[in-house]
Order: structure tokens, then sequence, then C-alpha cells
């Protein structure tokens, strides 16, 4: 017992240590910004974050929002449950009104719940599971593209440019779907099942692989079994360089078409070399991309490489950057206020067409908070640059079919 | 058939290459008598070392061996000198949990200094293959799978036929009396720990035309390398040679025919058969295993 | 050569030795005889380094040799054939053999006396290739002799060598002890096997519960009734 | 009956056979001795009997019932007990020590206190019941050893050498231990060196060598017998 | 009136961690102060296995079977957690049988191993089979408010549970630590061949505390689950989280003791949050890196754990209430 009491005032202790938060400045806009930044999801969520912090320096440049200046309060979501403990950080000791994040959709889930059940502002700027804007909450929105959007992106892609290419109709085309068995890749399969049944597209096979694998050569034997017109690859991080080579490696002549993730970074054509050149992507609007419709991105641009000393590592900060733009706009509108009725009608109101942003996503709220005219472009790795081939009026090359 | 074949090849390449990064943990293992959880982080630190020589000096992975093995066998022997030697004298379980800690330590060293990003070489080899009668096999999988097996045998004259090798296996087998033979035992540890990370950096290094490195891409090799190490037998090189080409035939097996997110899950499961039927291992003797906790 | 001056050793709080003296002449056999417990391995352990002594001191030729470690007490000429054996089972008796030679100045002539270690047990040399885990306890404890000698010692010291042998095989062990020592290396006997050690040593010690309770000339005790008091309780 | 009956028990190492065919009996209330040279196989057949090892081959049964197969704590609560040469104490204090064999018996905390406190007064301990065994002597030690032998109520105590490595006050203190626990109706068999305290509590001593049985009856039969005396002192080529 | 002097202190310890949902309106403290009773809670189960010898990386396993066991129940059938405990317990005592399978026969780091390959196994099933578990996608516990769905709008009821839960564990691991059981562990645990020999059914102790251990564990799993609302396999078989988080704890406040734990969870907890917040978003990992010196450090300088530096002050502090020592 008395080692209970000793215990109870060492606890109490150590809690006040972790406690002493920094209260909110009058002069400020205070936003949490909450992204994994650690962990295995460190390196997205970091340029997830890099974006968001280019909009906030840019819009500062510019005056700030209602004449106050914005400030990120940051948090690391590097777990779930960090990220539950560091919405309430944020929430509760940096008196934060709003939050925007978080790349991941897992980690999405968690905040926003903690953020919704406390009536604070959850703004989504890069996770893509559907169900994020499903649960009935007023207070979560999203500026991003579902992973509907995303196999929208291809199934349209597949049905309008692939299968006249290959000179058959949209129900004689055959896909197989390899993606990682993370939440991501899960996701993303599923909607892509699911709009695949709708428009006849046959799906002859689909393989999840861990994404820590360092062997994938068992995807490629299946789907050369099941032997089909394209394959499409959901893949995190480094498996989309490995199921690229291992496919090469092992005869697989199929076209892949990658959905976002590792498929959009840098690293995967550094990597692959020539053998990258072809490989489809559908993503979030990425740099070369016809810039008359994506106005701001260079930029954007511009301030990432000043700021970061390189060119950006994926679309991920493009969107997030988008998205922060969206949410300062909002608060200008509402005169930096957090008022839920203020917000939502400003929110309900907004209504711009495509072509207007520096992703070229217009923006128009549906009831559930998901932003109707995100949509994902198709891109295609060209002499180690990933181009946008489609929809036409974004693209900048004609796709090209590369088995 | 062919596709039988074609399956077995690709498992056995995977194999060797998970044989040569298990063969350096037995080498620790069976020597200083450590079960070593950073030994995947050894392997990713050399495979950041032949990426930044590539990528700075344009040097071929190849080409790097010449500096990355020497100087993870200098990291072996520092680690196990000022980190692991201090507590050798402590029970094996915190041992293990020093080595978890050299893991977190190392994991996140990566990442602050090198991010997250997952970086790959590009060599003219890396997609060049061998083809005939319709079966495909890698160039640079096949030339790990020979250094495996080269190095596996290197590694097996060396504690045959070499005066330190023979010194090596007499600690193995009972380190008190080695050192009333005038055996210095502690000096020996240094050179089986940097032995031990010497062969998970060639297994990382030769690994990196056709792999991409990341900082937690050590974690499945260390898991990897207990299953191959305690299937083959603690002490077993040619046991562990031939666990790793096993699990490696396993996984192409498992990964094709019964799911590819489930294979890691099989080998873990045969894993846990065995130490139930048989803790000693499948093809090794297991001496001295009580000391460590099998009965 | 060897001397042992007022050793008081301890096993935690245990005294194991207690003020023990004893002195090893050079070319000699010298025999430390003594039930079990009595202290005879604990003694080796602290010539050997092994086990740290508080009080008393060790000299070797007439130099100090405490504190040096196990590793490097070999190299000053004194090699220990330890109870038991404890050979190196999964490796070769050649191996075996090769490995008593570790110390620096035996390695360089380790070809040469592996020779002399062949002619002395011949049947070593007939099972030089064999795995010492599959050799009888005889020729084991050949090979664990062997092993020491190939150290080069000047001191070879035995503990406990007929430990486990049948008497026909014990005899033919202290038959070659006798051997070894006229090639000129001092010996240092550790015995409970009283009638075979008395028939080859030139010098005894008795020990008992730690302390040296008698010692002399090999003939002088073998004539002392209290011996054979020790042993039997008669 | 017989309390403990072994029947050809042998037992082989490798290729070394550390207790070869041994056959012998005990009687309930017996104290009995059994000696024989290092290495001679006492504490293997020790083991064998307390189930630490296994027997290759023979039998062996306590009060009529086979003890073959049966793992050493099921031999214990059958009620063998047995000390270590080497002491043995756990990690805790000496009436943590001695409770936990006496919790065998019952699972009442309270209850196997008061039984332990019982047995370390019987032994002289009940003053150190608070201290840790490392700051104990040997003598003491050993005594504790004893006492979680006798905490287990076993009907045969096996006794591996109590008195090594004590000095000769601790011996004289410690041997009427030995007959005063026969008089709580415990049979004894023992392993000892001193040859003193041996011929002045055993009532019958076994004598192996090389893991057989040489000899048997009472201590000074045992003495003068030949092959006893040629198996201590080693005599050449003995007869038996 | 030194007896006073305790019962006073401890109420008055216990009194102030009850009025703390009161004093804090901020629901970040008291979800700090929730984690570190799940953390209590969690180490004190571990340790029940640690009493003897036996030290596990994987109880993350036995965590998820309670957590998803639990919330399957509630989401698929509408069975009210309450309810579901049963189930998880149940689902966890089989878990528990099977882990002890290679336990009869494996000790020290092996052991450890099995527990390991054992969590990856059933991570790896939780994430394939979809159709139950929805994959690495994860289950959703729905927002309906209620003590019967172990859902609240406020942080305060679960401030509640975990302080209960992590009492009722501490209350159970030093009950098992000076039962019968206790004893037989500690035994057990510093050597095995004589406890056996006097008497104790080694392979049955052990089982006895792996089973206690585990389905402790997994009535926590069921808590969290529902404290967390989202289920997926990332997080519950996380190998940091519910693995070797509960191990360090119960290291760096020392091992195999009743109060140690306790204490490695109530000075890791907090400060695992604190250094993700400082050092974690000044320089991604770095507050890993001061875990794993930490650790490091800890099994160098004091191996017996925080503990172990507060036992000469403990000495002193019961010569001070005077204390004799006794255990009961």
């Amino acid at each position: 017992m008395k080692k209970l009491a000793m215990l109870a005032a060492a606890c109490i202790c150590l809690m006040q240590i972790s406690v002493t938060g920094v209260f909110a400045e009058e002069k400020t806009i205070q936003i949490g910004a909450l992204y994994p930044i650690s962990g295995n999801l460190a390196l997205m969520g970091e340029e997830s974050w890099r974006g968001a912090e280019i909009a906030r320096i840019l819009r500062n440049r510019q005056g700030g929002v209602a004449g106050k200046q914005i400030v990120f309060r940051q948090g690391d979501a590097s777990t779930n449950s960090a990220a539950r403990s560091e919405t309430e950080r944020m929430i509760e000791q940096d008196k934060v009104k709003a939050i925007l994040g978080t790349y991941a959709s897992s980690r999405c889930m968690v905040a926003s719940e903690v953020a919704a059940r406390k009536d604070i502002f959850y703004f989504e700027l890069g996770a893509i599971a559907n169900a994020i804007t499903q649960r009935g909450y007023k207070t979560v929105w999203r500026t991003c593209p579902t992973s509907l959007d995303f196999c929208r992106g291809q199934v349209n892609f597949i049905i309008n440019w692939l299968a006249p290419t290959l000179g058959k109709k949209a129900n004689e085309i055959k896909v197989g779907i390899a993606h990682e068995d993370g939440e991501y890749g899960t996701s993303v399969a599923n909607s892509f099942a699911t709009l695949a049944k709708k428009t006849g597209l046959q799906i002859v096979s689909v393989e999840a692989y861990s994404n820590t694998s360092n062997d994938l050569s068992s995807v490629i034997f299946r789907l050369r079994k099941a032997a089909p017109d394209i394959v499409v690859a959901v893949s995190s991080s480094q498996d989309a360089i490995l199921l690229s080579r291992q496919a090469n490696e092992l005869g697989l002549n199929i076209p892949i078409m990658g959905t976002g993730g590792g498929h959009s970074f840098q690293s995967f054509a550094d990597g692959l070399g020539p053998q990258a050149n072809g490989v489809l992507n559908v993503d979030f609007t990425q740099y070369h991309v016809n810039t008359k419709y994506t106005p701001g991105l260079e930029e954007f641009v511009k301030l990432y490489q000043e700021t970061f000393k390189h060119f950006p590592r994926a679309g991920s900060s493009l969107a997030n950057f988008m998205g922060a733009n969206v949410i300062f706009n909002i608060l200008e509108k509402t005169g930096g206020s957090f008022d839920p009725e203020k917000i939502r009608k400003v929110a309900m109101a907004m209504d711009i067409q495509p072509g207007h942003t520096a992703t070229g996503w217009g923006v128009k709220f549906d009831k559930e908070g998901q932003n109707v005219r995100a949509e994902c472009l198709v891109t295609q790795w060209r002499d180690g640059k990933l181009v946008t081939v489609w929809p036409k009026k974004f693209a900048v090359m004609e796709p090209i079919l590369v088995k | 058939m062919d596709f039988y074949i074609q399956v077995l090849i690709s498992g056995l390449l995977l194999g060797g290459i998970y044989a040569l990064i298990s063969i350096g943990l037995n080498l620790i293992f069976g020597v200083v008598r450590i079960l070593n959880f950073a030994h995947g982080e050894l392997v990713m630190l050399a495979m950041y070392g032949t990426f930044w020589l590539y990528k700075l000096y344009d040097l071929d992975p190849y080409l790097s061996l010449v500096v990355v093995l020497p100087a993870m066998f200098l990291f072996g022997v520092v680690l196990q000198r000022f980190i692991l030697q201090p507590v050798l004298t402590t029970s094996g379980v915190m041992k293990m949990f020093t080595t978890v800690g050299i893991s977190i330590l190392m994991q996140n060293l990566a990442l602050i200094l090198w991010k997250g990003d997952f970086r790959a070489v590009q060599t003219f080899y890396s997609m060049s293959t061998i083809k005939f009668s319709g079966l495909i096999i890698s160039i640079p999988r096949l030339v790990a799978f020979g250094a495996a097996l080269l190095s596996i045998i290197l590694l097996y004259l060396f504690l045959k036929y070499t005066y330190v090798g023979k010194a090596l296996r007499a600690i193995v087998e009972d380190h008190a009396t080695a050192r009333l033979m005038g055996i210095t035992v502690e000096r020996h540890y240094l050179l089986a720990f940097g032995l031990g990370a010497l062969f998970s950096a060639l297994g990382g290094t030769l690994m990196m035309p056709f792999s991409s490195v990341y900082p937690t891409i050590g974690g499945p090799f260390t898991a990897l390398a207990f299953v191959i190490v305690v299937l083959g037998g603690l002490g077993s090189m040619g046991g562990t040679f031939l666990a790793g080409l096993f699990i490696g035939v396993i996984e192409a097996f498992a990964g094709t025919f019964v799911s590819p997110g489930l294979k890691e899950a099989i080998y873990f499961v045969i894993f846990l058969l065995v130490l139930m039927v048989r803790p000693q291992g499948l093809f090794g003797m297991g001496r001295g295993t009580e000391e460590i906790g099998l009965k | 050569m060897l001397n042992l001056k007022g050793i008081d050793c301890f096993y935690g709080d245990f005294q194991v030795l207690r003020d023990l003296s004893l002195k090893v002449e050079a070319g000699q056999i010298v025999a430390l005889l003594g039930p079990n417990a009595a202290g005879k391995s604990s003694t080796l352990a602290a010539i050997s380094g092994a086990l740290p002594y508080t009080k008393g001191e060790i000299n070797f030729c007439e130099k100090p040799i405490k504190g040096i470690k196990p590793e490097k007490v070999v190299d000053l000429g004194i090699a220990l054939v330890p109870e038991g054996r404890k050979l190196f089972q999964t490796l070769t008796v050649r191996e075996n053999l090769e490995l008593g030679a570790y110390s620096r100045h035996a390695r360089e002539k380790r070809g040469k006396t592996l020779q002399q270690v062949y002619e002395l047990f011949p049947v070593l040399k007939d099972r030089s290739s064999q795995t010492a885990g599959s050799l009888s306890g005889g020729e084991q404890q050949m090979c664990a002799i062997g092993r020491g000698l190939m150290a080069q010692p000047r001191l070879l010291m035995i503990d406990e060598m007929s430990l486990g042998l049948s008497p026909i095989l014990a005899k033919q062990m202290f038959t070659m002890v006798q051997e070894i020592a006229a090639i000129g290396i001092t010996i240092f006997l550790v015995e409970q096997q009283v009638h075979h050690t008395m028939r080859v040593a030139d010098y005894t010690y008795i020990i008992e519960k730690g302390h040296i309770t008698m010692s002399g000339p090999t003939k002088e005790i073998a004539a002392n009734e209290h011996v054979k008091k020790t042993y039997l309780g008669m | 009956m017989a309390l403990l009956t072994v029947k050809n028990l042998t037992k082989k190492f490798g290729g070394l056979v550390a207790v070869h065919d041994m056959t012998f009996d005990i009687e309930p209330g017996e104290i009995v001795g059994l000696i024989g040279p290092n290495g001679a196989g006492k504490t293997t057949l020790f083991n064998l009997i307390s189930g630490i090892v296994h027997a290759d081959q023979g039998s062996l049964m306590l009060a009529g019932k086979s003890l073959i197969g049966m793992r050493p704590c099921h031999r214990s609560r059958a009620g063998i007990g047995r000390t270590f040469q080497v002491v043995r104490p756990f990690d805790m204090n000496v009436l943590e020590n001695v409770m936990v064999p006496a919790l065998t018996r019952t699972r009442d905390t309270s209850k196997a206190r008061k039984a332990a406190m019982e047995v370390l007064e019987m032994m002289g301990l009940a003053e150190f019941a608070t201290r840790s065994p490392g700051n104990l002597t040997l003598a003491q030690r050993k005594r504790i050893e004893v006492a979680r032998a006798l905490a287990t109520q076993p009907k045969l105590l096996l006794l591996d050498e109590v008195l090594a490595g004590l000095n000769p006050t601790e011996v004289a203190e410690n041997l009427p231990l030995i007959r005063q626990l026969r008089d709580t109706g415990v049979t004894i068999l023992f392993i000892e060196h001193l040859m003193d305290a041996m011929m002045a509590v055993a009532e019958r001593v076994l004598v192996m060598d090389q893991g057989a049985l040489i000899c048997c009856g009472t201590p000074r039969e045992v003495t003068s017998d030949e092959c006893v005396i040629k198996a201590y002192l080693g005599e050449e080529d003995p007869q038996c | 009136m030194k007896k006073y002097t305790l019962w006073i202190a401890g109420g008055l310890g216990a009194l102030l961690l009850l009025l703390v949902p009161l004093y804090f309106k901020s629901t970040f403290v008291l979800h700090i102060y929730t984690l570190t009773f799940f953390y209590i809670g969690l180490t004190a189960a571990w340790n029940i296995m640690a009493y003897g010898g036996n030290l596990s990386l994987g109880h993350a396993s036995f965590f998820a079977i309670g957590a998803y066991v639990g919330a399957l129940l509630y989401v698929k059938l509408g069975i009210s957690p309450w309810i579901g405990l049963t189930g998880a317990v149940a689902a966890s005592f089989v878990g528990g049988m099977i882990l002890s399978m290679p336990l009869i026969r494996l000790r020290g780091p092996f052991f450890t191993l099995a527990t390991i390959a054992f969590t990856e196994v059933l991570r790896l099933i939780a994430i394939d089979w979809r159709d139950l578990t929805h994959g690495s996608a994860g289950l959703n516990i729905p927002f309906d408010l209620g003590w019967l769905n172990l859902t609240f709008k406020s942080g305060a009821p679960f401030y509640y549970i975990a302080l209960a839960l992590a009492v009722g564990s501490v209350w159970l691991s030093r009950w098992v630590r000076y039962s019968a059981l206790g004893y037989h562990l500690r035994a057990a645990a510093s050597d095995d061949q004589a406890a056996e020999a006097l008497g104790v059914d080694f392979n049955l102790v052990q089982i006895t505390a792996l089973l206690i251990s585990a389905t402790l564990t997994a009535v926590l799993g069921l808590f969290y689950a529902f404290y967390s609302y989202v289920l997926e396999p990332a997080t519950l078989f996380s190998f940091e989280l519910f693995s070797l988080q509960p191990a360090l704890n119960a290291i760096i406040g020392g091992m195999g003791t009743v109060w140690g734990p306790v204490i490695g969870a109530v000075f890791m907890t907090p400060l695992g949050e604190f250094l993700r917040f400082y050092l974690g978003t000044i320089q991604q990992g770095l507050n890993y890196v001061v875990y794993g010196i930490i650790l490091i450090m800890t099994v160098r300088f004091f191996p017996g754990g925080i503990l172990s530096l507060l036992t000469p002050l403990g000495v002193r502090f019961k010569r001070w209430i005077g204390d004799t020592g006794d255990n009961q």
C-alpha cells in the first residue's frame, strides 16, 4: 500500500512533465498537423507534411489567414496508438481547433474519430480509404480522392485506352491484381474489384503479399499462370521495384499499372533504370502535367526546392499543398473562426471547377464531407520521369504500351 | 513441369541468400552464445554502405565488397568489444535484450541519417538473365547463390583446416577448456562477431543489385535467420546452408501454390513445429544448447 | 620449480584451501593425494589462474604468477590436463592435439611435438582422424595428456588421471607418466588412486580439508598408517 | 516389504557405463551409506532414483510401486527426497526456500510456512529464516538443502555428501541430525566420503566402483573387505 | 501509530487517482493516465510469466486475440463486450495451450523465439483471413454510446476501467507471487532441476503461469480495442507496442517483482509520449534512439531495474514506518 502511495506521487509528477504544453497565442491561427513522421510510414508521412508546410509558408508570406499567421502544431502518428495520443495532445494541450493530415488511412480513422467526438475539425488531405468520410461525422472533411477514385481512374483508362489499343472489348480484358496486404493495398484492391464488377472487366487473379517480403517470385508465378492483359499493382514502397524487377527476371511480359505509393517514387525509376520505362501508374496529380490545368504547381515546386533542396519526391506533397490551401481558403472566409456552423456553411458553398487548383482538382464537398471533384490521373514512367498521360486535358504525352 | 522447376530454381536462389545471412548469425551464436536480434540491422547497414558507395563514388556493388566487408567486420568487432563484451556474463535473456536495444538504435539512426526512402542501385546486370529451355535465371541472383555456396565452403574449410578455425570450434564446444589450452577466448569472440557481421554484409551487398534498402529492412531478415539457424542446427554450417535452401524452396512453393500472403506464416509454423519436436534442429547437432535454453 | 606459499582460497565464503604450501622440484614426479573434496582440484585451479586466492603466493621458476590469466599461464610452460579429460568431442584427435599447442612458443614447433606425442602414444596416431568423442576412456586420457604435452610444458599437471579407467589401464597410464618424466618434463599428479600414484611418484603430499597434512619422499609416506586411515577411516 | 527395491539398474552415457546392473534393497527405517571412489557412479545412482536421469534398463520400486517413467516431481511426491552435492538454494530467503517443497504438500501458504518453520527449527536454522542463503556458511546452506528435502515429507531421503567441505566441529554437529531424522521415521540413503562419519552412523554400507556394486555389509565388514581396499587404494588386479 | 501513517498515505494516493478525472478536464491527460494503466496491467500480466523465468516477446498475440474476439462478437453478432469477455478469455486460453507446447521443451531465449514466431503466425492469419477480420483494413467499433457497448463520449469512464484493470492485474500478479504457484515459479526460475526434485511440477506451473498471463492480457486487449475504436493487425500485433514494450517496462522497472513492472510502466509510458512529442517532431526516429540507449544502459548498469536502485530507499522507508518486512 505504501508503495502505491509513492507511485501515485511519482506518477502524477511524471505526467505533469509530459503535460506542460504551450498555450495558443491569440495572434496566430493554430492548426494541428498530424503525420506519421517516424516508423515505417515515415517517408511518405513526411513528404505529405512538406506539402502542407509549403502551403503554410506561402500563405504566411501573403499575409496569413484573416490577417493572422498560421502556426502548425506538429504531431507524430507513428502508430495508431500514437495517432490517438497526439490528437488528444494537440487538442488538449496545443488547443488546436482543426487538424490536418494524415497520409495513412488507419491513422486517420483513429485520429479523426478522436477529433470528431470532440467536435474538432479534421481535414484529411492524403488518406484514401473510402470509409473515412462514411461514418456520419459532420466535422471530417477530405480534399483528396478516395480509393474508389483511384480505381475509377484506372478502369476508365483500361476501358477507354487499353482495350482499343489491344483491339479488345472492355469485357474481354483480363486484369490481375497484386497488392500489398496492408490497409492501403487491401482497400484499393477491394475498390477495384467493386468497380470491375460494374464495368464488366474480368479479374483473373488477386494476389496479396506482405510489403516487407524480400521475394515476390510467387506473386509473379501466380500472375503468369493467370495470364491477364494488365497487372494492377498496389505497392506501398520498395515492393513496387521488387515486383517490376522480378516480373522482368521471371519473364512476365504484361504491362503493369501501379496505384500510387511505391510506383510514384523517384526511387522507383532510379532503382529500375530503363526497365521503369512504360510502367503506368495512377495517383494524385504528379509534377509532369499540363500546367495550364494546375495553376500554382510551378510555384509550389519552386518553393519546395528552395526549402528542401531537392525536387518533390512524390505527388503526395502536392495533394497536401492543395488540400491545405483549401482549408486556408475556408478559414479566410470564416474570418479565422472555427465555428462549426460557419465552417460548414463556407465549405458546402465552395464550388471550384477542375483546373483551378495546383492539383487540377475542383472542389465541391458532398454531404459526407468528401470532395467529389478530386480525381486521379494516369501517369507513365518515361525516361526517368513520371509524366501524365491520361486524361487528355492533363496529359503532356501520349501513353504507350510497354510489355 | 517446367513451371515447377522454375519455382524450384527461384526458391533455391532465394535460399542461397538466406543461408548466407543466417550463417553469420549461426557463427555469432555458436561461438559467442548470443542470440543477436540486431542481425538484420547488420545486413541493412551493409546494404546502405553499398548504396552510398554506388551513389557517391559510382562504385559497382560487387567492387564495393572490398570496402564494405572489412568495414562491417570492424563494425562487428566494435559492437562486440564495447557493447556486448561488458554484458557477456549476464543471463542469455539479458544479452538478447541488449541486442534488441542495438537493433532499435541502429534502425532509427539509419532513419535519422538516411530518411525513410527506399534506395536501389541500378547496374547494367541488374536485370540480366540466362534463358534456356523455357527457364529463366537471374544473373545477379545466381551470382549471390554462387557466392553463398562458395563462402560457406570457404568458411567450412577455414573452420576445418586453419588453426584459428579449430580454435573457434574448440570454443564452440567448451570455452573453459579452450582457455586452458591458452586460447584467448575473448579475442576469438571478437573474431567470430566480426566474421558474423562480414557474412551478413556479404549477403546484403550481393542483394543490392536486385533489391532495395530502407531503415526497417532488417527485421524480416532477423526473423528469417533465426528460423533457418534453428532449423539447420546451432553451430552447424552445413545444416544452415541446407536449411536456408529448404526455407527458400518452401517459401517459393507455399507462395505460389498456397498464398503469397501466407508464405511467412508457413515457415514460422514449420519453425514452431521443429522447436517442439526436434529443438536441436533438423540437420545439426545442437551441441551445448542446454546452456542457452534447449532441453 | 613451482612453489606455493601459504595459499588461502575461497569459493564464495567457503574456504577451500587453508594456508597451503607445497613445492614441485624440477625433474621430479610429485603427487598430491587426498580424498574427495579435499581441495586438490582447487589447488590446480589456483595455479592455472582460474581461481583467485586471497592470501599467499605462487612462484613458477622463481617468478610470481599471481593474477596471470589462465590463457597466459600456459605460455609460461604450465600445462593442465583437466579432470574428466575435457576433450573437444567433435574435433578429431589430431585437432585436439594441435590445439594443445596454441601458446606462441609451442605453436612453431607443433609438427615436431606432434611426432613425439605419437611416439609416446602410437594409438593416437592410428586414431588421428577420428573424433575425440569416439575414443575409448583410456585413449581419451592419452589424448588429453598428449594435448597437454603439445603445449611444450616444463610442468605438466594431471588431474585425476585414473578416474573412470579400469585398473589395468590405470596402471598403463602411470607407466606412461614415468616415460614422460623421463623426457625431462616435471610432473605434478593429483590423484585419489593411492597405490599406483605412490608407485611412480618421487615426492608425495597428502591434502585433507584444504590443508597439507603430510609430505615427504613417497617411500616414507607409503609406510605411514595415516594414509590408510585417510582413505578408509580405519 | 522393502522400501526401495533396485533391480538390474543400468545407465550408460555414451560409451561410459555410469551405473552397471545394480541390485539392492533398502528396508524401512534403515540408515544406509553409499561409498566408492570418485566417478564410481554414486551421484548417477541418486539421479536415477530421484528421476533426474532415466535408466536404460532395470526396475526401481518404492514400497512396491514402480518409479520407472515417473518425472522427478512425481517421485518427490511419491516420497523420495534428495539433496544435491553442490548446494543449490533458490534465489529467495531461507524460509521461502523451505516453503517451496512444503507447498507441494499443501496449497495453503500459511500452513506451508508453519511446516517450513518446524523443519527449520529442527535443523537449527530458525533464526536465519529471513536471511538470504547466500549470506550463510556452507554448513548452514547444506542444512537448508536437507531441510528442503525434509519439507517434502519423504519416506526415503537421499543425502549427497551433506558433510563434505565442513570442518570437524561442523561435522560433529551435523552427525546426530542424521540419526534424529531417522527417528522421525525417514529412511536414509547417504553418500559420504568422510569414513569416520560414515562408520559412526551407517547401519549398512553399499560400496560402488566403476558403476557396479562391489560390496555390501556393515561398516566393519566393508572396511575389512579386500575388494574395497583395492578399489580405494588401486591395487593391481582386484579379484572381484 | 505508524500503521496509520501508512494507511493514510495509501488512501490519499488512491483518492488522488480517483479524483484525477475531476481535476483534469483535459482528455489528453486522462489519455496518458489511461494508457499508463493499460501498460501497468500489461506489464504485470507479462511479468507473471517472468516469475518462472520465461520471457515472452509474443504477448501481442494474446492482446490481439482478446481484442479481436471481443470486437468481432460485438460488431458481427452484437454481443456486448462484457459478455464477450468470456469469449476472449476462452480464446486466449486455447492460444496459451498451443504456445505451451514449445514451452515444455524450451527455455530462455529459445522460448522467447517461439513466442515471436507464434505471434507472427497469428498476425499473418489475421491479415489473410479477410472475411473475418477485414484484413489490414481493420474493424471499426461503431459509435453507439453506452456502458454496455463500452463506448463513451468522455475519457473518464475508460480512465476508471483502466485503473480498475491495472489494480486488478497488479493484485493478481501479487497474489500469484505469494501463492504456492508463485513460490514454485520462482523456484523453477532459479533452478528447474532442484525444483523438480523437490516436487515442483515444472511444466504444470509454467503452463499455469502462461495461461494466467495470457488470459489477463486478452482481457486488457479487449478493453483496449474498445478504447481505441479501430482494430487492425498492424497495431494489435505490433511487436514494438505490445510484445516488446511490456518486456521493456518490466526489465527497466525490475523484472520478476510485484512492483517493478508498475514502476517501469509508470516511468516508461509517459516518457515514451514525452519523447515522441519533444524529440520525434524535432527529428524523426530520435525518440527511439533514446529508447534503444535506455535499454542497453539498463541491462548493462542496473540489470535489476529501477526497483533495485530504489531498494535501499525502500529499506529506509520501511524502517521509518516500522514495517518489519514480512511479505504477507
